[in-house]
């Protein structure tokens, strides 16, 4: 019995990654229901309550270590964010975030290309990848094969509810480049072939969204943003003054220091979201919501109880809620089955070991390994 | 000489430190100014520092080598890995360096293409492919990996330490549990008991301790401050009473 | 010489640690094979050029193995990883200070103007030198002393600012934040009317952060009444530490099915 | 196919409803008969309170009949004579004294309908030529400002200006456009600091303020025109409490370290982690295996830090007291330095600085998680006896405990970062929660001064107390004001 009790490190760590991996594998077969919560409803009605075109700061102060939890996060909140057609500015404390971040910002606001796209339409699958063949090789004579003309907006198309095409469909157009067709989707009994005609961006840089990139300093740096932007960042990451990204019809229009924006998202591990509660909100006075590492959660509930901030959202749970919320599913809906099973396994875990416990007596010396 | 060594480092903690405790209370623009200068320096600072940790590190690893001590073979990666980062960071300054030296260069062909240009050129921005590239399969893939190692040791924590030894340890096991399995998305169909107690647990209990420590914390904080700044604590001047 | 003399386990590695060696590189081996054969694999050309990402997939894939490798045990691998883990994070620091922090701080503020005279006496380089950054870069100076053993004592006037800055500066902040901003949000009345649930609550808060702030007490002897009341306040404590890790278990599994979701999809291209 | 875009059409529509009934609306709002407008009795302008030199306060009484339709209007100018440009314009029923804690924080003042707004001379020059504001009958230091900014050199070097022909034909020049150019247009040319060149301008320069009080074509002016200066405030009034808190600790703390230096001998509750301290070093000495201590992540600027050096230097002394070897992992190159002064001199206070070794003192690495690896390679190459954690730390508490667990050393933890104490309390032998981290350096080196300090924490923590349970049992009764004492302002 006891042998249960000094079990060997190692194959609990090979539970977990079994159960993992089969997860990992098996992820598209399950689905878990959704029970969303009010901290994270604080941050959608916020952010859903903007009028469109308010400037907003959006402050993604993490790295590629906690990109498992917070890059789906960031990249909902962004969807939501660009979906409004607010203003937004991105920046980072992290300099090792500084191009992964940009890079989510990037090709967020590239779901919101116009894609002018050609539809083709075949009854067996056989046709259809034939046809897609057939526009890698020889694109004029694909060109040639009769289509409808369809307009498709990814980014916003996906909100609505209900979507007019199954999900894959707008994963399979995100990547495509112009000239190029999408894999083959099937969609009452038809096969579709879609081929980009054109991407229109309709987030333009500097006038929709802009990144700041980074600056060292955390709380200083914050304070000096609180006093002047432009002092803080003279210019954005590629080294365009701040002052031009606040002339007319641009994205920092009417703001010139942090009480201007009209909402703060900071989506933050380690204790970047409370210096931005600390030395910004709290000493300039804007609303603002956190999406943080679910580590870093408990903490940041004394200050949505004080209302200091609109909401909460905590690691993976949180942007899977979010996900529903925008009904954009996507990573953190895809891994929350995995978790999930990892996480049942620690609790049968604990459970399992204090059965053990019990039967062997509590003779076992404390901090006994 | 103890002049020198300890009076005027003391003297220097306690002026800053005096008054960077009553900046906050002045409003006029000198005092801001005088924080974002100040905060400016220490980054410098930093940046200084960083030249004895390089040391500190080279050295270290150097030494290895040198007496060929068992396993001084792996100390040899540690000079690639910089290197090689240090190459690919810092190409596009070397690059500018050397035009205002001996003016513009033609990375079309040659050393120079190998050196300055080839696949990983640089960028605006000085950083190069080369640069991003490394960044994103190396250094991203084995920071991300030894996070993800904490899913295994949380395992084996819980496993090891989750047991009810005392009372106290069967109330944080008991916490611990329900909050887990609150968390757990199934728990909401078994009942919306769960959800809603975890939640109660993190918004009443768990922050009413965290305000205790917190306050607590900030308590100790403020003491600890105002005996560097009174130069009573010294340790960091290297103790000495 | 502390970490030179690395104490190696001598002797042969049992038969079980050569099974593992050999599983982990022929998991690399034949994972990367397939990864590369299959037909939606990678491809070793794209568009005529040898395919860099490819490459750099196979060794992000060989890194990660090998610090996962540690959990096992110490061993070779690991240890390969490990150290070109720190050079190359070293070095990436080292880039990161100069072009976040030396450059546009110090350099382009101040040494500009000095390197570069003959550009702005053409008005090449705008604005003027600004003269404050000297101190810095006096204190930075004598941080350097510590190359000189005879002299490295002047470090600690650097050392004085940096720790002067910080006691002060946080004393003020933490009052606002950790202190006042705490007690406004425990200090609510007891909202009797609101029925017993927030009546409740209120009390629970109220109790738990006097109870844990008596646990804290130095200087009194934790007998008595404030014996009861503290041992309540270690039972709170327990509670949040219980709760904040089991809140905490689900983010740390995200972290691990990320990177098995990149071995799977990202390497295997399954 | 063509249901693509339906949700454009469908805002467009949507745009096109909100219009018309915008149109409808306008007319029947116009309609209302004329009502005699609000008359303030008095109308009066000063320098904003606890502010940087920025803002002019404008405050008046309020009056009868305040409705949304009818505007205060502020104007303000650098001449008593105008040209005025107008700053603020506001309902009337809006802008109430009593609401801008923002500016006064409590100190609002207790007449209940007066009005205040403070404007921001800057915003409002904006939209104005340099000219209107600067050059006229200002203090000559504002035009040689201006000329300055204009020339695009900082102020410092305002005075070279009033030397030197070409410079002053320059200036001309330059004042001839200042005329028709405005911030913005400044701006737009990429000139750096406009603002604070501007901001020097503002501070100290007579303005000159009007009330009005306008209703579709009517208006009126409330009083006559008031002068003010925006000045830069010494104290900001607001953070009163803030300052006084700070006094009462500070005054707690230094007060009993005095009383300490008296009467030494003071009672000092047990604290396990830090009794532990002595058998973990025993322990090692014993099986003549190394300490490993580890920092935190955070800087040297972090109070957590300091402590964590200051228990270094304790540690150390006993350390060569008890002659064993101690490894010190560091991450930030500060306090990488600072430890390796930290361990030389604790050596030679114990009179061992023999034993004294520069690479017992490591920066193992220069970042999270490179130097998460690196340590678990020492523990499992080195095996130390004793890991003593002390600092601030984030998510790499449990990698390098459970690490070290694994290894069978005895750990000692000691953090304020509330985060990882849960991880420490399963994982480590003893933890150190929150202050006591900070009481450590006391208690190991019993030194009376720190001891004091504690004991001065001790009176903190009981005001808190009594703060809590009587603010609370005063604003259950319904008595408010105790809430008001603890309001943070910025």
């Amino acid at each position: 019995m006891r042998w249960l009790l000094d079990i060997d490190r190692r194959i609990i760590f090979l539970l977990v990654l079994v159960l993992i991996v089969l997860a990992t594998v098996l992820q598209d077969r399950i689905e878990f229901p959704i029970v969303s919560s009010s901290p994270v409803d604080g941050v959608y009605d916020a952010i859903d309550g903007l009028p469109a075109g308010s400037p907003v700061l959006l402050s993604m102060d993490y790295d590629p270590a906690s990109q498992a939890e917070l890059e789906p996060m960031n990249r909902a909140v962004l969807r939501h964010l660009f979906r409004k057609d607010l203003r937004i500015t991105g920046m980072t404390h992290w300099p090792r975030g500084l191009n992964f971040v940009e890079q989510v910002v990037q090709s967020t606001a590239r779901e919101f290309d116009d894609l002018s796209v050609e539809v083709r339409t075949f009854d067996s699958k056989k046709a259809a990848t034939d046809h897609l063949a057939l526009v890698k090789t020889k694109p004029d004579e694909a060109a040639k094969v009769k289509a409808q003309l369809a307009t498709v907006n990814i980014g916003r198309e996906r909100a609505e509810a209900p979507i007019q095409y199954e999900p894959r469909l707008y994963t399979l157009l995100d990547e495509v480049e112009k000239g190029l067709a999408a894999e083959p989707f099937e969609q009452g009994g038809k096969h579709h072939v879609l081929t980009v005609v054109e991407r229109k961006p309709t987030k333009e840089y500097g006038k929709d969204y802009c990144y700041l990139g980074v600056r060292l300093g955390a709380a200083i740096l914050i304070i000096n943003m609180g006093q002047s932007l432009f002092d803080a960042f003279p210019a954005d990451k590629y080294g365009t003054p701040t002052r031009e990204l606040a002339g007319q019809g641009k994205v920092l229009e009417g703001v010139s220091k942090l009480g201007d924006f009209k909402y703060l998202m900071v989506v933050a591990a380690g204790i970047s979201a409370e210096q931005w509660i600390i030395y910004g909100s709290q000493k300039y006075g804007f609303p603002m919501g956190v999406g943080c590492t679910a580590v870093m959660a408990p903490d940041l509930y004394p200050y949505l109880n004080s209302k200091q901030i609109t909401g909460i959202l905590g690691g993976a749970k949180g942007a899977w809620e979010y996900e529903a919320k925008i009904r954009v599913p996507d990573k953190a809906t895809s891994r929350v089955p995995a978790q999930t099973m990892a996480h049942v396994l620690v609790i049968l875990l604990v459970i399992f070991c204090n059965v053990a416990y019990l039967m062997v007596g509590r003779s076992k010396p404390p901090g006994a390994r | 000489m103890q002049f020198f060594k300890r009076t005027i480092p003391i003297a220097i903690a306690l002026i800053t430190g005096a008054w960077f405790a009553v900046q906050y209370y002045v409003p006029a623009g000198w005092s801001e100014t005088s924080l974002t200068k100040a905060s400016t320096w220490l980054k410098i600072l930093a940046g200084f520092a960083f030249a004895l940790g390089l040391y500190s590190l080279c050295h270290m690893h150097l030494l290895r080598i040198r007496r060929r001590v068992p396993g001084w073979g792996y100390s040899l990666l540690v000079y690639v890995g910089l290197l090689t980062a240090l190459y690919f960071g810092m190409i596009g300054e070397v690059r500018k360096v050397f035009e205002i030296a001996v003016g513009p260069i033609d990375t079309s062909k040659g050393i120079a293409w190998l050196v300055f240009a080839g696949w990983h050129a640089f960028e605006p921005g000085g950083e190069g492919k080369g640069y991003v590239w490394l960044y994103d399969h190396v250094y991203n893939p084995a920071q991300a990996t030894m996070f993800s190692i904490l899913a295994f040791m949380i395992a084996s924590a819980a496993y090891r330490t989750f047991r009810a030894r005392t009372w106290e340890a069967a109330v944080l096991l008991v916490a611990a549990g329900l909050v887990m399995f609150g968390r757990v998305p199934l728990s909401g169909l078994v009942s919306d008991f769960f959800p809603s107690f975890a939640d109660w647990i993190m918004a009443n209990p768990q922050m009413a301790a965290k305000r205790g420590i917190l306050l607590g914390v900030s308590l100790g904080s403020i003491a600890t401050s105002l005996r560097i700044i009174f130069g009573i604590e010294r340790a960091y001047l290297g103790g000495g009473d | 010489m502390a970490t030179l003399d690395v104490p190696e386990k001598k002797g042969a590695p049992s038969i079980g640690d050569i099974l593992f060696y050999v599983v982990l590189f022929n998991l690399f081996l034949w994972g990367s094979l397939f990864a590369f054969l299959h037909e939606d694999g990678h491809d070793l050309r794209v568009n005529g050029v040898f395919n860099y990402e490819a490459l750099g997939v196979l060794i992000a894939t060989g890194v990660t193995l090998a610090l996962y490798s540690f959990l096992y045990k110490d061993n070779p691998f690991f240890k390969a990883a490990e150290n070109l883990y720190v050079g190359v994070g070293l070095g990436y620091e080292l880039v990161l200070v100069w072009y976040s922090s030396i450059k546009p701080d110090l350099y382009k503020p101040l040494i500009r103007y000095a390197v570069r005279y003959e550009l702005w006496q053409e008005g090449a380089i705008k604005g003027q030198p600004d003269f404050w950054l000297l101190i810095p870069l006096f204190l930075g100076l004598l941080l350097l002393s510590r190359f000189i053993p005879r002299l490295s004592w002047l470090s600690r006037w650097a050392f004085a600012f940096y720790v002067g800055f910080g006691a002060g500066a946080s004393i003020p902040n933490v009052i606002a934040s950790n202190v006042l901003q705490q007690l406004k949000y425990t200090l609510v009345p007891i909202p009797f009317d609101a029925g017993f649930l927030a009546a409740f609550n209120t009390v629970v808060i109220l109790l738990g952060v006097v109870s844990v702030l008596l646990y804290f007490f130095f200087s009194i002897e934790h007998r008595g009444a404030v014996g009861i009341v503290s041992k309540v306040g270690v039972w709170f404590l327990m509670i949040c530490f219980g709760a904040s890790f089991g809140y905490t278990v689900m983010g740390r599994m995200a972290l691990l099915v990320q990177r098995v979701d990149f071995l799977i999809h990202g390497w295997l291209r399954l | 196919m063509r249901g693509l875009s339906s949700h454009s059409r469908a805002l467009g529509f949507g745009l096109g409803l909100g219009l018309g009934l915008g149109l409808a609306l306008a007319p029947a709002a116009r309609a209302a008969e004329p009502a005699p407008l609000p008359k303030p009795g008095w109308f009066k302008a000063f320098d904003t309170p606890n502010d940087a030199g920025q803002k002019i306060s404008a405050e008046w009484a309020g009056a009868e009949d305040e409705r949304v339709e009818a505007k205060y209007v502020l104007s303000i100018s650098t001449r008593k004579t105008g040209p005025f440009a107008e700053a603020f314009r506001g309902p009337s029923t809006t802008s109430l004294k009593v609401e801008d804690t923002a500016t006064f924080g409590p100190w609002t003042g207790g007449d209940a309908k007066a009005h205040h707004v403070a404007v921001s001379p800057l915003a409002t020059y904006r939209t104005q030529t340099l000219a209107a504001l600067a050059l006229d009958d200002g203090p000559k230091a504002n035009a040689t400002a201006t000329v300055a900014m204009l020339l695009r050199l900082p102020k410092r070097l305002q005075w070279l200006h009033l030397f030197g022909k070409e410079t002053l034909d320059r200036a001309r020049r330059t004042l001839a456009d200042a005329k028709v150019k405005r911030v913005a247009d400044l701006e737009a040319e990429g000139v750096q600091d406009v603002e604070k060149d501007l901001a020097a301008i503002i501070l100290d320069r007579p303005f000159y303020v009007t009330l009005e009080v306008v209703e579709g074509e009517r208006r009126e002016p409330v009083g006559d025109v008031q002068e003010a200066r925006a000045r830069d405030n010494a104290f900001n009034w607001k953070k009163l409490n803030n300052f006084l808190a700070m006094l009462f600790f500070g005054g707690a703390v230094l007060g009993m370290i005095r009383r300490a230096r008296s009467n030494p001998d003071m009672y000092l509750r047990r604290i396990g982690g830090l009794e532990a301290v002595d058998e973990a070093l025993g322990r090692a000495t014993e099986m003549g295996k190394p300490v490993l201590f580890a920092h935190g992540l955070e800087t040297m600027a972090n109070i957590s830090t300091i402590a964590a050096v200051n228990v270094l230097g304790e540690v150390t002394k006993r350390v060569a007291k008890f002659d064993t070897k101690m490894i010190c992992v560091n991450n930030d190159p500060v306090v990488f330095a600072v430890s390796q002064e930290t361990v030389k001199e604790a050596y030679l206070h114990a009179g061992r600085p023999d034993a004294y070794n520069a690479d017992d003192v490591i920066f193992v690495a220069a970042e999270q998680f490179s130097y998460v690896a690196a340590v678990s390679g020492i523990m499992m190459r080195q095996q130390p006896a004793a890991n003593i954690y002390m600092g601030y730390f984030y998510a790499e508490s449990l990698l390098l405990a459970e690490t070290g667990a694994s290894t069978g050393a005895i750990q000692i933890a000691g953090t304020d970062s509330y985060t990882q104490l849960p991880f420490f309390i399963t994982t480590c032998d003893y933890t150190l929660m929150g202050e006591e981290l900070y009481a450590a350096s006391a208690y190991l080196s019993r030194n009376p001064m720190l001891l004091g300090s504690l004991k001065g924490q001790d009176i903190g923590k009981a005001a808190l107390m009594a703060i809590v349970l009587v603010g609370t049992l005063l604003s259950t009764v319904g008595i408010e004001w105790v809430t008001k004492l603890i309001e943070v302002y910025t």
